[in-house]
């Protein structure tokens, strides 16, 4: 369903929404940074449209770093005493979520679901309804949606879209926990008129025209890197990584992972098994106990992070792993720029 | 998982009066990895020791914690039981539940609480041990003596006589040191060379001896039991096998230079022979003074030389020897004539120094034993003696006491007297040290029956005046200015490490201590050895000695390094550090920090050798890399015996 | 009424001195709390800031790092190294805000029984009134 | 003023030359203002070589590289690798001397003087901007920076806009250098350690809760190890399994792999991982800066590193990163050193 909202009236929404853990980008003052946090109902301004992206997508708290499996402990002698810790079921609500996060946690459920469905994700996913929020100008000079599929007012993912109107956000629900959200304060939405809509279309238009970073002839790249997987390309590209994480683990679509026993004691035994994320551009994280690393250096680590998004992931879901949101493109220490990269992939003979 | 079995003791009511030894048993036995958890009431006793053996044996365990009393006291104990029974003794560890422990509290449960941790963390670090076997090194059964004074010579002789080749090695050209210019020693007054010229025959002698005059260590590499040497043999240019000693090459030689054998009161020519009882006996020819060797030059010497000794092309040869232990014993030289100068000494002629004197007294001297003034020959009536010229003064010169200054003076004033009836001697002194047996009744003797004149105090000024040399000084016990017309002084010079000796330590890898002496392993326990393995020191190259104490300690030296000559093979705790080559990065800092010497890079990599590794850990902290740990008490053993410590 | 916060302490000393000097103490029946677990190590100057830092990790209220007197070093200077990186490893937790009473060092000579045992009580006594050390006490 | 012409023709020369395999230095980059690295193989290549306040990186992190890949060559080529650095830079390399990690012979540095400026802090920028697209920055004649957006240049004064371990420079002229340009300024540095004032004047239980809160935001990404030029270890002690590990690395090996710290991101892990790396870094870290320059969730790194860095100076007089023949600060010691901390 559509409908209006005035921006006077959306505190209200939000102080409704009681039975929900209510998440928002909040500015950090100090390090001035957007960071998903629960926010305080009575701020009258909660939202503010014009946010830079969040240092992490939704995935912090749909996908945690760290996720405890099972506890388990000697019981006596013999048996050993094992408890799953399954997430709990409290509903959540992200307001502000930028189209290629929303995009991102699509993307994520692919993953996550198919022939195993990962009940510790699903758990979360469930209980969390996404209410997007238009980009009218891009939060970052570095957006790149439109190259992967996406746009700045993608709807992909999400449960509601809001497009900011000046004095009043045009409310566009997309499934049915977006019109529960919705429902819960009826009263306060209006019935958008034909100048809302069209309102909604030029603002698309003028978001996409300030997208000034493109990957070229996108279409081509996934069989080109096919082609490429032997190329010394990659060791040119990598030649300034200097394999860290930030690139996956800031990215809202990277999804890897590590499973690990923290053992707390041993006598008696007691400890956790635990998800943490993991991230393919460490050395370790392909490194076989025999000693030997089928990815062994830079080369083939950024190798396989660009293949993964734009080839194999393709290949098994017909869609990019990426949706643009750049923030690999702006965090890189090094400034290697996953654009440039792949527009180089198109012209590389 | 490894099976370890905890013997826990009661060392009768020394533990279990505090421990609830039962509780710790009963709940070590449900420790994971623990298959075995006893208490007995004397654990070391044989019946104990069969506990542990038959437990080893019957539930073939892998490794043994005992809980009971010190490491100090038991650990060999326990580890010879663990032998008994079949399993590498350092797979047993204590766990110290007495000392630390019982002894120190009173409240049973907690004192229990803390013997289970105790035990626990240890049974951690025990399962973590690996077996070892102690380092064996085979010994180089030949020993090095540096210094051909009279403790070089006796521990060469003590050594050589115990069996084992020596190669005893002195810089100048005779062995006997500075005992060789004495003239006759205190307490007895027996003659110096009298007692010490067999000795050095016996050195020449003896077919063990591989003597080395004229000689110098340039380097020395290796480790305990396995040192190797280089030897640089210095040019004497005279054959001493064709020598005759007949003497006709010092009449034709030109030159003159001070004679040091009589400490510069005496001449002596280029080509000399330092004293006639000279060890070896020949003749040196001093190239720093000789005019030339080119016989355009010069080249009387070897014309007059009727047995053609005399080879002006001998060239000095660099010798290399494989010894197993190092005896330092490179004595003292007095203090420097110039930093005196304050006493005058230097600036005329009258004022001497100890040794000096010792020449004037000797019946081998310039004067054949009479006491004349070097200056003009007349009989001194006058002499005053200063002790502690240098000594015990913090302030301008050397802070500590040369020990052996207040005998010889005393010994030099009583032999003046003998020697100039009508003279009078005074002594100016801060304190007569005198400890030693009969030296205090000698110095009674010097006072009462040779009418030494005694005078607490030091002197300020001395200068010359009308012929006389005037001493002034305070006489403290009278309070009262002191001024003396003397006719000579003799000054008690402070003794200092031989010249060159720094060089020769660094060499050694030997520690000198503040005042440039040689620093022993330790001042009470291990006076005679240095802190490197293998390396020993005898006479006043580690502090002021008399006679008595240089021959002591030199056989107390020798007989130290008899401990390891006498053994075919060295062992060596196998618990040193190891090198985990792939983590290493070269950066060397583990080289930086090791007391011994033991790690060193090669090819960028840490390198220990076992034998000189202590085993004390320091480059296993210091290492970023965590790229060496010292075995059987590694890091993660460390980290679970914290977590066992704390944990619960 | 609630029972009187007992607080855990490891103590890191070195075999020649300080665990003799605590063995010495046992010999000579002195009496200290039993708070501190000795974990005896070859020299002061094996113990990685790491063990600290781990030791705190797994819970303990209080570390302590004790060696040879400055040039009495079994291991002739292995103590003077412990100084220096001890010296920084106290800055660095004290600045991050932990306590400077939970984590020390001294020298405990192998004839110092007595001391050993007054170091103990003090820290023991110094600890009680902080209560359990949470700050870096493994939290997963 | 450095003249950038100067500089790529000497490059351009000692590549004609052949005297380096290539040279590691600035070029523009694609995804905004900043600077990146820059690895020139062909002389024509040093085309792309920049000199501008936007040059922040600390270069020779990528000697390690070097090292690591030259390790993996069967023959590879002895030349040393060129490297473009700044004062600062150079401290770091004689820290990798100094630490026998690289020879001398290995590297071949072009020194640059930041005279009486220093590399840019691209949050102050962005603030001075406010949100516009910065374009280019550049040096200015006294001391002062051109920020040149959208619409238009401004000229600020270099110290408003300075990244943070300018203003505590401890060299701004090349400690070692095979050439150098620019100018040899006094430092005029009165102050090293002015920045941790403020820290050292809380309270211990306000600067728990100031780091605390900062390393409760860690998130492992690494990027702060990862960019360290010190951080050259084979293994780090957050890693998981032994990458020491080769085909005869026994099963005991493996099994001493101890887990110092756990992979979860919780406080505890988070602190000692940070705690060990300052003392591993202590009598090591330049100051770079880069770890803080690169933290995705802003801790400040640089108040942790640079206390020890100042407690090595008042301590023990140890100065990082100026005489690569020197012992490292904790592999020696003096008979002084203070103990008053010690009972």
């Amino acid at each position: 369903m559509e409908k209006i909202l005035t921006k006077q009236s959306f505190p209200q929404w939000v102080k409704k929404l009681k039975s929900y853990n209510v998440y928002a980008p909040v500015k950090n003052d100090k390090d001035n940074h957007w960071n998903y946090e629960t926010i305080d109902m009575n701020d009258p301004n909660v939202l503010d449209s014009n946010y830079l992206n969040t240092v992490l997508s939704p995935k912090k708290i749909i996908f945690p770093q760290r996720e405890v499996f099972l506890e388990f402990g000697s019981q006596n002698e013999e048996g050993y005493d094992i408890k799953a810790t399954l997430p709990d079921e409290e509903l959540s609500v992200f307001f502000g979520v930028r189209p290629c996060d929303a995009r991102a946690v699509a993307l994520m459920d692919k993953v996550f679901s198919g022939d195993f469905e990962d009940v510790y994700y699903w758990k979360r996913r469930k209980s969390t309804t996404l209410v997007g929020l238009a980009c009218n100008t891009p939060p970052s000079q570095n957006c790149f949606c439109l190259s992967v599929e996406g746009s700045p007012f993608s709807k992909e993912g999400l449960d509601i879209l809001l497009v900011d109107l000046g004095d009043r956000y045009f409310v566009d629900s997309l499934t049915e926990k977006g019109d529960q959200l919705i429902n819960v304060a009826k009263e306060i939405f209006k019935e958008p008129g034909e100048k809302d809509k069209s309102a909604v279309k030029k603002a698309q238009l003028d978001s996409e025209k300030e997208i000034n970073r493109q990957i070229k002839d996108i279409k081509e790249i996934p069989l080109k890197l096919k082609e490429m997987f032997d190329s010394s390309f990659w060791d040119e590209e990598s030649l300034s990584c200097i394999r860290c994480g930030i690139c996956t683990y800031l990215c809202p679509t990277c999804h890897c992972f590590d499973i690990s026993d923290e053992v707390i004691a041993t006598s008696p035994l007691k400890g956790k098994r635990v998800r943490t994320w993991d991230n393919c551009q460490f050395p370790d994280f392909t490194m076989h106990s025999s000693g030997h690393n089928p990815r062994p250096d830079k080369a083939s680590r950024l190798r396989q992070r660009t293949l993964h998004k734009f080839q194999y992931f393709v290949e098994k879901y017909n869609h990019f792993m990426c949706t643009g949101c750049s923030r690999c493109v702006s965090k890189c220490p090094v400034g290697i720029d996953i654009i440039d990269v792949l527009n180089k992939v198109n012209h590389y003979e | 998982m490894k099976k370890t079995g905890v013997f826990i003791c009661h060392c009768g009511i020394n533990i279990a009066g505090t421990v609830d030894v039962k509780k710790v048993a009963e709940t070590l036995s449900k420790y994971p990895g623990v298959a075995h958890s006893e208490e007995y009431i004397y654990m070391c006793s044989d019946p104990g020791q069969n506990h542990i053996i038959e437990a080893i044996k019957e539930k073939n365990l892998d490794n043994v914690v005992v809980s009971c009393c010190s490491p100090s006291l038991h650990e060999t104990t326990f580890r010879n039981a663990c032998k008994l029974a079949g399993i590498n003794p350092f797979l047993c560890e204590i766990a110290n539940i007495r000392e630390q422990c019982s002894w120190v509290h009173k409240d049973m449960e907690k004192a229990t609480e803390k013997a289970i941790k105790i035990t626990r963390s240890t049974v951690e670090r025990v399962r973590r041990n690996e077996p070892l076997e102690p380092i064996s090194v085979p010994v180089t059964r030949r020993a090095l003596v540096i210094g051909g004074g009279i403790a070089g010579i006796q521990s060469a002789l003590d050594l050589a006589n115990s069996g084992f080749e020596v190669i005893l090695v002195e810089r100048s050209p005779s062995i006997g040191g500075h005992m060789i210019q004495l003239s006759e020693t205190f307490p007895t007054l027996d003659c110096s060379q009298c007692i010490l010229t067999p000795k050095m025959v016996e050195v020449s002698k003896h077919p063990k001896i591989k003597l080395m005059t004229y000689s110098e260590v340039q380097e020395v590499s290796g480790y305990v039991g396995n040192f190797k040497v280089k030897i640089l043999k210095k040019p004497t240019f005279v054959d001493p096998d064709k020598c005759t000693l007949c003497d006709e090459c010092t009449k034709v030689c030109p030159v003159v230079a001070p004679n040091e054998f009589d400490v510069g009161l005496t001449g002596r020519r280029a080509i000399y022979i330092p004293f006639p009882q000279a060890i070896p006996a020949s003749y040196t020819l001093d190239i720093k003074n000789c005019p030339g060797l080119l016989p355009i030059a010069c080249g009387k010497c070897a014309d007059a030389c009727e047995p053609g000794a005399i080879d002006y092309d001998m060239k000095p040869e660099m010798v290399e020897e494989e010894v197993g232990t190092i005896i330092t014993a490179t004595g003292y030289d007095l203090y420097d004539k110039e930093i005196m100068a304050e006493y005058g000494f230097g600036k005329y002629a009258d004022v001497l120094d100890g040794l000096q004197f010792e020449r004037l007294l000797s019946a081998s001297g310039p004067t054949g034993g009479k006491v004349l003034r070097p200056s003009d020959h007349k009989e001194p009536k006058e002499v005053v003696f200063i002790q502690c010229s240098g000594s015990r003064d913090p302030e301008l010169h050397c802070a500590y006491c040369s020990k052996i200054c207040c005998m010889y003076t005393a010994k030099h004033a009583m032999l003046y007297k003998h020697n100039v009836h009508d003279g009078q001697a005074y002594v100016f002194y801060i304190d007569i040290r005198s400890g030693g047996k009969d030296y205090e009744e000698f110095v009674q003797r010097a006072v009462e029956e040779d009418g030494v004149l005694y005078l607490r105090g030091k002197v300020s000024k001395v200068f010359e005046e009308n012929g006389k040399i005037k001493v002034w000084g305070v006489d403290t016990l009278t309070g009262k200015h002191v001024e003396i017309d003397a006719d000579m002084v003799v000054l008690a010079m402070a003794m200092r490490p031989s010249k060159g000796m720094d060089e020769l330590a660094k060499k050694l890898k030997i520690a000198m201590d503040k005042d440039g002496f040689l620093s022993e392993a330790h001042p009470k326990l291990r006076p005679v050895e240095s802190v490197t393995a293998g390396m020993f020191l005898a006479g006043a190259a580690q502090a002021p000695k008399d006679i008595p104490e240089a021959v002591a300690q030199a056989s107390g030296a020798a007989a130290k390094a008899v401990t390891i000559l006498s053994q075919e093979r060295l062992f060596h705790s196998p618990a040193v550090a190891a090198v985990s080559v792939n983590l290493c990065t070269g950066c060397g800092m583990c080289v930086d920090v090791c007391p011994y010497e033991a790690l060193t890079l090669k090819d960028g990599k840490a390198e220990v050798n076992e034998v000189l590794c202590e085993g004390c850990g320091t480059c296993a902290a210091t290492c970023l890399r965590a790229a060496i740990q010292t075995r059987n008490l590694t890091p993660l053993q460390v980290h679970e015996m914290i977590k066992a410590s704390v944990g619960g | 009424m609630a029972e009187e916060f007992e607080p855990k302490i490891v103590a890191f000393l070195c075999k020649w001195c300080s665990s003799a000097g605590s063995d010495l103490a046992g010999v000579s029946r002195m009496k200290y709390p039993p708070n501190v677990v000795p974990i005896t190590v070859m020299c002061s100057g094996s113990v990685s800031p790491l063990y600290i830092l781990s030791a705190f990790k797994e819970g303990a209220d209080g570390v302590l790092v004790s060696g040879c007197h400055p040039g009495d070093c079994h291991y002739i200077k292995g103590n003077y190294y412990a100084r220096r990186r001890i010296a920084l490893v106290k800055k660095l937790l004290e600045y991050i805000g932990l306590e400077p009473q939970r984590f020390q060092m001294s020298w405990v000579s192998a004839a110092e029984g007595k001391k050993y045992t007054q170091i103990i009580e003090d820290f023991v006594n110094q600890l009680k009134p902080l209560g359990s050390q949470t700050k870096l006490r493994r939290n997963v | 003023m450095v003249n950038l012409e100067d500089l790529k023709m000497e490059a351009k020369r000692i590549l004609d030359e052949g005297r380096v395999k290539y040279i590691i230095g600035y070029q523009r980059g694609t995804n905004g203002v900043m600077s990146v690295p820059a690895f020139i193989k062909k002389p024509e290549d040093v085309e792309k070589l920049i000199w501008d306040p936007t040059c922040i990186y600390n270069l020779t992190r990528f000697l390690v590289d070097e090292k690591r890949r030259k390790a993996r060559q069967k023959e590879p080529d002895q030349r040393p690798v060129g490297i473009i650095a700044k004062g600062c830079d150079t401290r770091a390399i004689v820290v990798l001397l100094q630490e026998e990690f690289i020879k001398r012979e290995d590297v071949f540095v072009f020194g640059i003087s930041c005279e009486n400026t220093g590399v840019l802090d691209e949050k102050k920028i962005a603030e001075k901007v406010q949100g516009k697209k910065v374009k280019k920055v550049e040096f200015g004649e006294n001391k002062n920076f051109i920020i040149t957006t959208e619409n238009g240049s401004i000229d600020v004064s270099a110290k408003e806009v300075l990244a943070e371990r300018c203003l505590e420079c401890k060299a701004n002229y090349p400690v070692i250098g095979d050439i150098s340009f620019g100018e040899k300024v006094a430092s005029g540095l009165t102050q090293p350690f002015l920045s941790l004032e403020k820290m050292e004047s809380l309270s211990g239980e306000e600067r728990w809760r100031f780091w605390e809160q900062q390393f409760n935001k860690c998130i492992r990404c690494y990027a702060c190890r990862s960019v360290c030029p010190m951080c050259y270890c084979e293994e780090c002690v957050v890693d998981t399994i032994n990458f020491a590990v080769t085909a005869d690395t026994s099963a005991e090996e493996k099994a001493q792999k101890i887990k110092w710290v756990e992979k979860s991101p919780v406080t505890s892990e988070n602190f000692i991982y940070h705690l060990v790396r300052a003392m591993h870094l202590a009598g090591r870290c330049i100051d770079c800066g880069e770890c803080e320059r690169v933290c995705p969730v802003e801790i400040p790194l640089r108040f942790l590193n640079k206390k020890l860095e100042k407690e090595a100076k008042e301590l023990f007089d140890y100065d990082v990163g100026f005489d690569p023949e020197k012992p490292s600060l904790v592999s020696c010691f003096k008979d002084e050193d203070p103990e008053d901390f010690i009972r």
